[in-house]
């Protein structure tokens, strides 16, 4: 028997899923990364295999995945998040060539092939106006829980546009509109919409291929599903039980199980967990750890030749009562 | 530590190597610290210039490539949009924050809005320095640019002339030429390894070599370069099972260390174009005739492709084409500094190519100052694995 | 009929002045925002009528500013922020020529003339990186009041460096460092610099001239305070009133509607 | 300038003339004669308003296609989001020029623009003047094959000197603008199949003349007070001709027209609004698609843009007092001109400051605005630093907004006006009347 684990550490959540080797799904774990990330993926782990009824050496192999992907001690290898959506989204809903992932820190298009390899893939900046965080942000003053999210914005008969393309602006945005006496159900569906829009202008972005699929925590909130749906006028794949959101997870599993068959048919020993291997040599030296020492400390001349100018710290001030 | 290793070679390259990495960083020499046989300091901005005119006019050339990502913008951002490409601001920071406060004079060129303003802004604020364009012009293929460019070479010699106060004869810019032909003979070499064997010699490696020239005198380049070359070929290492990409964009604004080093991570990068202004001619330049004319000359019949420079023989397409054909690349990382509008569409255009090639290739966008790279190393990792696995 | 007011509505709190006709303030309130603009507005106004002890009536003018002055629908006038600050911060401090008023959601630069007319001014643009909200965000990560993440950074002996820009994964990056087991006073004074150096990178913009007045809530912050001055490398005025003084700008501009302009307060 | 005005021979009044009615006319008529272009078989050229060889384009007979103007077009006609939203879409960065991205959404949309078809072009010709231009015409080159010819016009080398005519630098850079000319026309006559004819081109540059010193002596109009026109809203529609009918008779009418009338406003001391309180100067180039909005913003204040720098760069930069044709040597001194105008007018970096602060003299301007926009770098990357030099020398009140050229998405009302309010605040506190009627008139339009 033979049970591969898929582990994603995601900025926000961290996702675990057991599948044997019949591709069969034998348990699933969610909770909040939080900001230890090995400890997270202890608990996860643990999580997972409480759900599953089964001890810690039934598991041959775990793949990690995720932004936290390397932080997993007992990872056996790892990949990247947007291989492992490819992977499963292939593996749930064949004909899916376009996946949007939107998690809480970032959100990605992927373009897929039919065998759900990776063609292109296109991220978003490192700004929060098109991710999670935003919807997040947005519920949090109006008082809502993550959860709360999808069912009460589906109440909306008249979303409001939130054209804010910070999230801090379109709090103000959403003070504002509250003030003018706009329910807060329209307010939560127009941001949604507002999302919608920026997330299918980045799927666009990597060509929209028909065969559309969401990933990601996304996919438990229905009303950002509908949203998306009336922006790209078709469809999209949701995977069913909460799975959309183990998406990651699943194909690094999915992987991890295609791998270990591999190395078996091959005859070939299974690599060891990463915290059990031998560190690996460090053959190449990081040059960009290398700064001259001197360098941050004074500046190098009186003339302030240094590239790097730093001003002398006068001496503290009292802290004005 | 590493006793098995043939540990001469390694010391030897790693003696090379932090050498280069010290000039990188180091602040530009005191006037009274200046290498032997240079009365000051000319700085040019990328991407081409030729750096055979300063130097035979006892002027060290020292290639301004912004600030990387340590530098604290204080100034610049009062003086330059915030759509302006890094390199100028951070360039402009430089001047501002006094470390450039050495130079004799500052050179740019029109390869784009952004560096002809540049100009401008250092006319305007340091006008102690001879701060000039230099125009390399856009249209090469009108028979007379061979002599246009000369007569901006000329008018160049004659500037610095009257900076240093002292003739530069034809005889001391052959010497020049001479000492920079050999010079680029050795970058070619090195190019070379990282097409046969690139598991010798990796991108971050190699773009530290090159670009110590931008601050020591080319003579003292040569002789690193040698030492390196000699070690690198001695080197004991193996090949790994990494794809061969071959990387564009990285011809004006210079990536970060750390994205070099992320790309030797997952890949071995076969060819780029990294400062490709310091190998710009690929050939050698006559060391005989008239010397200005021979470098003008160089310029337009022998020279490399850039998206800064229009000429109707190269097409963008096609360039990058010959370097994946010649270094035998499996595929290509296009890339483009944020707000590089050059960069930008010859990005476009190569991805659409190679889209109907039937080349993989990965599309990233960096900016020198940028500090995080895990996202940029999840993309390269995510390429690298679907090149590799071939997951079906 | 002789007292006058001006009401900021900010994107954050709302601040209330009144002043006498002597231009000495008599009353003020500082509520935080909620969801109704125009009733915090009136609300403040009341606060503040209620400190000074007079009643409404005794308000001849009544003028507006800040992010909702159209929502003081009961003043007369409405003035922007900008003239507003540079008013109350050159009446606060005569000398003032440059104002930097750094408030919940935005960040301005003034350079004034010396006769206290505003030459010039920029604005951070789209995004609230840089502005009052980062400070926001660093309070709720840490947990701890506004009020004394200040004092708390001045404690810091090694500053981490804070990489992200965007106000809501500051957030995340702080309580990251702070789960690292970095120390929470370096952490913040990593934030206060964050903040700073967008503020002096934006107040070059307008060109600094000695001297600079610090104005907007963040201004009762000690170490940005501070990091202002080192980065300036020139010493900041900060007045009590600070956090007051788009509010008082916009009494003054009342005030010069009910008595007329008054002759320059210093030389 | 009097002399200029001088030597204009006298014209008939320009009764019943509406310029803004007349150059829209004009453009329409420009794009129903582009659209029959391809069935007559005339041969068709795409060219830049700035440092272009028009004169012998036209002396070939070429249709000829400003693409950044079909852009600016579709801001005007507000459909440029959908041109740009197309060309993000196909894969090209939101940071690059929106003319671009509009050109592009217009190729994918197989030349159909809002104001008619746009022909294919049988050539394009691009300079080095905005170094975007190259890449711009790469995309045609590249995609639709256009053969293009790049004009490289060598600027201003360094602060501190200015070439002037026949001094050797300019002489040396004259000899390399005749030869690309040359080339150029080689390339002509090989597509049209025929030769060039010297008289025509002599012809064409002789109604260019004509036409310079009328728009030199209508931005000069604009100089009293109150001001006859709005640099940015009537200029615009001015500049429009000034290049679509360059060396064109409707083009000459046209001007002389326009400055009859306007000489006739400024003779009945008519403005552009009812008071006038602060002249402005506009710096850069405008926004398209909410210009009317923004000068809207500004008159309510009772402030009106005298002049703008735009008007001179993006009218080919030629000023009378020195860049006319010799007509009796056209093409030596054509490309002795273009050489000229492209160190004066258009490669500014170097004295963009002296020449604002020259202006500001001229028309007498209370203040200064400055419109930054993201996707131009050839206007707007030395514009914060011009400022600040300006601000260190002058005391004039400036104020900075950015937007975008046809974007409408960099628009933020309430955010410009804000700026705006402050602006005119500060305006106010300068001295001159209490802008009080603007304060009661922008308060009202908001409530
Ligand atoms: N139960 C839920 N209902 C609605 N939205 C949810 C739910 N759970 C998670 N989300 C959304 O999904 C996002 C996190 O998604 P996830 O893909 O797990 O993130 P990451 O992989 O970045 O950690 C959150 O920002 C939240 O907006
Ligand atoms: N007691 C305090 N100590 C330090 N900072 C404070 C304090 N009170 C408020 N602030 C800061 O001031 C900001 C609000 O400033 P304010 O000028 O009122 O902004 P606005 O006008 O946009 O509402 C808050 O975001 C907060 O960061
Ligand atoms: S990086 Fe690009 S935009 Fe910047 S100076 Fe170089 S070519 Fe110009
Ligand atoms: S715009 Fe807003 S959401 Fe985006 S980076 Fe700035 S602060 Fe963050
Ligand atoms: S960058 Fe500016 S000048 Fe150049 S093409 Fe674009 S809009 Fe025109």
């Amino acid at each position: 028997m033979l049970n591969v684990a898929g582990i994603d550490i995601g900025s926000t959540y961290s996702k675990a899923i057991l599948v044997n080797d019949k591709r069969e799904i034998l348990g699933k774990a969610v909770r909040r990364t939080g900001f230890k990330l090995a400890q997270a993926a202890e608990a996860v782990f643990a999580e997972l295999l409480a759900n599953a009824g089964l001890e810690r050496d039934a598991v041959t192999y775990v793949a990690a995945t995720g932004y936290g992907r390397y932080t997993v001690p007992f990872r056996n290898t790892q990949l990247t998040e947007l291989t492992a959506h490819a992977h499963a989204a292939g593996h749930l809903f064949p004909d899916t060539r376009t996946i949007l992932d939107i998690g809480g820190q970032d959100i990605k298009a992927i373009r897929i092939d039919a065998e759900g390899r990776v063609r292109a893939f296109r991220l978003n900046d490192k700004c929060a106006a098109g991710t999670g965080a935003f919807l997040e942000k947005t519920a949090r003053y109006l008082g809502l829980t993550t959860g709360d999210i999808g069912p009460y914005a589906l109440r909306a008969t008249n979303p409001v546009p939130v054209s804010s393309v910070c999230a801090v602006f379109a709090e103000s945005e959403v003070i504002s509109h509250l003030s003018n006496g706009v329910p807060a159900e329209d307010i939560m569906m127009g941001a949604m919409v507002a999302l919608g829009g920026r997330a299918v202008q980045l799927m666009r972005r990597v060509g929209l291929e028909p065969g559309y699929m969401l990933t990601g925590g996304m996919t438990r909130n229905a009303a950002m599903v509908k949203a998306l749906e009336g922006n790209l006028k078709a469809e999209l794949h949701v995977a069913a039980d909460g799975l959309g959101q183990l998406n990651g997870a699943l194909g690094a599993a999915l992987l991890g199980l295609r791998r270990v068959e591999k190395l078996l048919a091959e005859g070939k020993p299974i690599a060891p967990a990463a915290s059990q291997a031998a560190a690996e040599p460090a053959t190449r030296k990081r040059w960009s750890a290398i700064t001259l020492a001197r360098k941050r400390i004074e500046p190098c001349r009186a003339g302030g030749e240094c590239p790097v100018a730093i001003p002398a710290k006068p001496a503290p001030l009292q802290a004005a009562a | 530590m590493t006793a098995q290793l043939p540990y001469d070679h390694e010391t030897e390259l790693e003696h090379v190597l932090e050498r280069c990495n010290a000039a990188r960083q180091a602040p530009l020499p005191a006037k009274d610290a200046l290498p032997e046989g240079f009365s000051g300091l000319l700085g040019h901005f990328p991407v081409y210039f030729p750096e055979e005119i300063a130097h035979a006019a006892g002027l060290l050339p020292v290639n301004v490539l912004g600030g990387g990502n340590r530098l604290e913008m204080k100034h610049a951002d009062a003086r330059m949009g915030s759509f302006v490409c890094s390199i100028c601001r951070s360039t402009a920071e430089l001047g501002l924050n006094g470390s450039l406060a050495g130079l004799a004079g500052f050179v740019t060129h029109p390869i784009c809005d952004a560096a002809k303003h540049l100009a401008g802004i250092w006319s305007r604020n340091f006008p102690e320095q001879l701060s000039q364009i230099l125009y390399l012009p856009q249209n090469v293929n009108t028979p007379g640019a061979v002599r246009y460019i000369a007569a901006e070479y000329q008018r160049l010699r004659a500037e610095l002339e009257k900076a240093t106060g002292r003739r530069v004869e034809d005889e001391a810019l052959r010497a020049s030429i001479r000492l920079y032909n050999h010079n680029r003979a050795l970058l070619r070499e090195l190019y070379a390894v990282r097409r046969d064997e690139p598991w010798k010699l990796s991108c971050i490696e190699s773009s530290l070599l090159t670009r110590a020239r931008t601050r020591m005198p080319c003579e003292e380049h040569t002789a690193l370069l040698g030492r390196a070359l000699d070690a690198v070929r001695h080197r004991a290492l193996r090949a790994q099972d990494k794809p061969r990409v071959v990387f564009v964009g990285g011809f004006c604004e210079q990536p970060p260390v750390e994205m070099l080093e992320t790309l030797d991570d997952n890949c071995y990068v076969v060819d780029d174009d990294l400062l490709i202004g310091l190998r710009w001619l690929s050939a050698d330049v006559p060391e005989t005739g008239d010397p200005i004319w021979a470098l003008a000359e160089s310029y337009v019949e022998r020279s490399a492709a850039s998206p800064v420079q229009h000429d109707a023989r190269k097409s963008k397409e096609g360039y990058l084409m010959a370097m994946l054909r010649e270094a035998r690349a499996d595929a290509a990382i296009l890339t483009a500094a944020k707000f590089c509008e050059p960069g930008l569409d010859d990005q476009l255009a190569w991805s659409k190519h190679l889209d109907e090639a039937g080349i993989p290739y990965l599309v990233l966008e960096f900016e020198e100052k940028m500090t995080s790279f895990e996202q940029m190393a999840m993309q390269v990792e995510t390429f690298a694995e679907s090149l590799l696995f071939a997951l079906a | 009929m002789k007292y006058v007011a001006g009401v900021d509505v900010g994107s954050t709190q709302t601040k209330a002045v009144i002043l006498d006709e002597h231009r000495a303030i008599v009353g003020r309130a500082l509520l935080d925002m909620e969801t109704s603009m125009t009733t915090v507005a009136q609300d403040a106004f009341r606060a503040a009528l209620e400190a000074a002890g007079i009643a409404e009536g005794d308000v001849a003018w009544v003028a507006g500013t800040g992010y909702g002055r159209y929502k003081v629908t009961f003043g007369r006038e409405q003035v922007t922020e900008i003239s507003c600050h540079a008013r109350g911060a050159v009446t606060l401090f005569p000398l003032t020529r440059t104002v930097i008023d750094v408030g919940g959601q935005d960040t301005k630069a003034i350079s004034v003339a010396p006769d206290g007319k505003v030459l010039n001014f920029t604005m951070n643009d789209k995004c609230a990186a840089g502005t009052g909200r980062f400070l926001g965000a660093a309070s709720f990560a840490l947990e701890m009041p506004l009020s004394e993440l200040g004092p708390l950074a001045l404690k810091a002996t090694n500053p981490v460096r804070i990489t992200t820009t965007c106000t809501v994964f500051a957030e995340s990056e702080i309580i990251s460092h702070l789960s690292k087991g970095l120390l929470p006073e370096d952490v913040l004074m990593g934030v206060h610099q964050a903040i700073a150096s967008r503020c002096v990178s934006l107040a070059r913009r307008v060109g600094i001239a000695s001297e600079v007045t610090f104005t907007g809530g963040v201004s009762r912050n000690v170490a940005m305070v501070r990091l202002l001055e080192e980065q300036l490398e020139m010493p900041v005025n900060v007045s009590q009133d600070a956090h007051f003084c788009g509010a008082l700008g916009a009494a003054l501009y009342a005030h010069e509607r009910v008595h007329g302009a008054q002759p320059a307060l210093a030389a | 300038m009097n002399t200029v005005a001088e030597k204009m021979p006298p014209a008939p009044a320009a009764a019943g003339f509406d310029p803004r009615v007349e150059g829209q006319r004009l453009i329409r008529q420009w794009y129903a004669e582009l659209e029959q272009a391809s069935e007559l078989g005339q041969p068709v050229a795409n060219v830049f308003v700035m440092g272009n060889a028009v004169e012998i384009l036209r002396a070939f007979d070429f249709k000829l296609v400003f693409p950044e103007i079909n852009s600016l077009q579709t801001g005007v006609r507000k459909a440029s989001e959908e041109y740009i939203r197309l060309s993000e879409d196909y894969g090209m960065s939101p940071d690059v020029c929106s003319y671009v991205k509009a050109d592009v959404g217009l190729i994918l949309k197989e030349h159909r623009h809002p104001a008619g078809r746009i022909p294919k072009a049988h050539l394009a010709v691009a300079s080095n003047m905005c170094n975007t231009f190259i890449k711009w015409a790469e995309i045609w080159e590249r995609w639709l094959k256009t053969p293009t010819f790049v004009l490289d016009l060598p600027g201003q080398r360094s602060a501190g000197w200015q070439v002037r005519p026949g001094d050797a630098q300019h002489a040396a850079d004259a000899r390399w603008v005749e030869a690309q000319f040359q080339e150029l026309i080689a390339r002509c006559e090989a597509i049209t199949g025929r030769k060039l004819d010297l008289e025509r081109l002599a012809e064409i540059e002789e109604r260019v003349n004509r036409m310079v010193l009328h728009w030199n002596n209508v931005m000069v109009l604009n100089r009293v007070c109150p001001a006859p026109y709005n640099a940015m809203l009537d200029g615009l529609t001015f500049i429009g001709i000034m290049n679509v009918y360059r060396g064109a008779p409707e083009g000459v009418e046209f001007m002389r027209t326009l400055e009859e009338h306007l000489k006739a406003k400024v003779a009945r001391g008519e403005g552009r609004v009812a008071e006038e309180r602060f002249r402005l100067l506009f710096s850069g180039t405008p926004c398209y698609v909410s210009m009317r909005r923004l000068v809207e913003l500004f008159e309510t204040w009772g402030g009106v843009f005298a002049y703008s720098d735009y008007l001179t760069f993006a009218a080919g930069g030629m000023d009378a007092a020195e860049l006319l044709y010799d007509t009796s040597r056209p093409l030596e001194s054509l490309a002795e001109v273009t050489a000229l105008a492209a160190q004066r007018g258009l490669s500014n970096q170097f004295f963009a400051h002296e020449r604002l602060a020259r202006q500001i003299r001229d028309y007498g301007a209370d203040g200064v605005v400055f419109h930054g926009i993201k996707s131009c770098r050839f206007v707007s990357s030395g514009m914060a630093d011009t400022r600040e030099y300006l601000n260190r020398r002058l005391e004039v009140p400036t104020l900075y907004i950015e937007s975008d050229l046809i974007d409408p998405r960099y628009w933020s009302d309430a955010q410009i006006k804000n700026r705006v309010d402050a602006f005119f605040e500060a305006l106010g506190q300068r001295g001159g009347a209490a802008p009080a009627r603007g304060a009661a008139e922008a308060q009202r339009r908001s409530a």
